[in-house]
């Protein structure tokens, strides 16, 4: 079960994980890849995104709205003791 | 915490301004090692090699880019640990480096040139690789 | 006229928007034009990413102050950000891709970031 | 085993292939993974980009004698990227979705690029 | 030539050893110049300020990323100019604003650091301006 | 007339340019930008690529065969003499 962390903004980082994405498997957007939550939410499910982030681009409510789960520092943490493989795009 | 300590190593490859990278890795190391967790070493390779210049002026009330990582070392003693192949290219250089070149040294003394064999033994020996 | 033009999304230190800045203090007259997550810049709701740092929205709203009036935003962009004309600061104007092309067009310099 | 994934273009110093030559040289077993653009590393045409630079084949085609055997290579990618299976070195498999996840499934450890 | 003489200003924004910007940057200098075309001033900004850096260590037969720069300084007297504001805030530092801080200058002699006026003054007065 | 540098590996980046070219400019690909060469050829007419570029990726004779127009860095000074509007992305 690995972590997927999506800091890239560019769409096509969203396609090459959908690819390798296995069930199980979780995926996290942060710093600019927030900007990709629209096309993320529709490829993912239980997807995830840095609270912090979502809310200095002024994207939290849009994205709530969508049901990605806004996550603390620590619950990212705490992601990170849960999945072995961490791939960062 | 009942569970089992885990060893972290974290690979840093960008600048420190234009990207946030810089700003989250010393977030997540701040709650690993509150968790109770350990950090190996924090590795700074490619671009993420001028985060410890001892120069920076930052803007008023604003921090240096390796001032949460200088912090961090002062209290749980985290290696931060730069690619020397990578700073000598840069012009990234720790004391002994600038001896041997004549220069002088610009890095921040709590930061540590060193070789990519560090990178082997964090494959070797840590539980989790964070690259940011 | 100098057009500036952004197609990438906020910077940490926001040095881009520094530039349009002092382009406009310095009497230049620049335009700026945000396409594709360069229009994040203009978002209201854009805060500062690091403790004490710059808001984007404080930085940009300062903008029509020193005669830079208009910031133009390509329509297309919107959409596929996830934003509404709402959201965006007052003084911005959608243009199409053929407004765009006269922007460039009738500029001295294009400046891209 | 560590899996490194390289999934950006070939940069001027070669810096990510450096650090799987290096693990390699300590023994470390590393698997390389070529995604997208990063698939050009594995190219036989790529030359140096400055003077007196390497040449990124030269320095992929050394990856067998530190005991980095195989280079796997996205299949799709490789059309997309306009390339065909006779302009890689040797050493390169192809891999569909199914065995990319299968490598990764099987690391223990991940390190993107 | 009997064309019009050109002046040009190039602005720089990539660090400089992972893209090839600056090696292009120096190399369509040099066809401007030999065109007989003349460069108000290379402008540094972002991540290119780390160009300038002095203290540069570059491997064998290799050269340092200002070495371009200052080979056609040194022929054809082009400015090479810093953002100031930029570089304080990564710790790239002449020898005036290295006193005005008790640090050491790091970047190259060749090199000033500069205010954003320069560019306003390319906006007015150079007849092309290209980014890279 | 503009000059559109397409520098960025990123195939958006052409879609952009797409977008925004008007009769008479003109596309230069390099650096990273060279990789788009097969997108940028269906795209643009009298498509031009920087030969040292082109060659140190490998790609000057495939994209040669798609009419791609190789040229030296002392045409590409050329060219900049010759539209006013530098655009870089």
């Amino acid at each position: 079960m690995a972590l997927h962390i999506i800091k890239s903004a560019q769409a096509a980082t969203i396609i090459e994980v959908e690819n390798l994405i296995e069930e199980g498997d979780q995926v996290l957007l942060m710093e600019d890849g927030c900007y990709l939550y629209t096309l993320a939410a529709q490829k993912f499910t239980a997807l995830q995104a840095m609270s912090d982030h979502m809310q200095s681009r002024g994207l939290s409510t849009k994205a709530a709205a969508l049901n990605v789960e806004l996550i603390s520092m620590k619950q990212w943490a705490l992601l990170t003791r849960a999945h072995r493989q961490i791939l960062t795009w | 915490m009942a569970e089992q300590k885990l060893r972290y190593t974290l690979i840093l490859t960008h600048s420190p301004s234009q990207l946030e990278s810089n700003l989250s890795a010393q977030q997540l190391a701040v709650e690993i090692l509150s968790a109770g967790d350990a950090i190996d070493r924090v590795f700074f390779y490619q671009d993420a090699c001028f985060i410890g210049l001892n120069s920076q002026v930052p803007g008023q009330g604003l921090q240096a880019s390796y001032q949460g990582w200088v912090d961090l070392q002062s209290e749980y003693e985290v290696p931060l640990q730069v690619c020397i192949a990578n700073s000598l290219r840069r012009g990234v250089l720790d004391k002994a480096e600038a001896a041997r070149y004549q220069m002088v040294d610009n890095i921040h003394p709590s930061f540590q040139l060193v070789g990519l064999g560090e990178i082997a033994e964090a494959c070797q020996s840590s539980d989790r690789i964070i690259t940011l | 006229m100098t057009l500036i033009i952004i197609s990438s999304p906020p910077t940490l230190d926001l040095e881009t928007i520094e530039l349009v800045l002092a382009l406009a203090a310095f009497e230049q007259a620049p335009k700026l034009l945000l396409l594709g997550q360069g229009i994040h810049y203009a978002s209201l709701l854009q805060q500062e990413k690091k403790a004490k740092g710059k808001s984007p929205s404080k930085v940009v709203s300062a903008l029509p102050m020193y005669d830079c009036e208009t910031v133009y935003i390509a329509a297309k962009g919107l959409a596929e950000q996830g934003l509404e004309p709402e959201d965006l600061q007052s003084f911005c104007q959608l243009v199409d891709d053929e407004q765009i092309k006269q922007l460039i067009k009738q500029s001295k310099h294009c400046v891209n970031f």
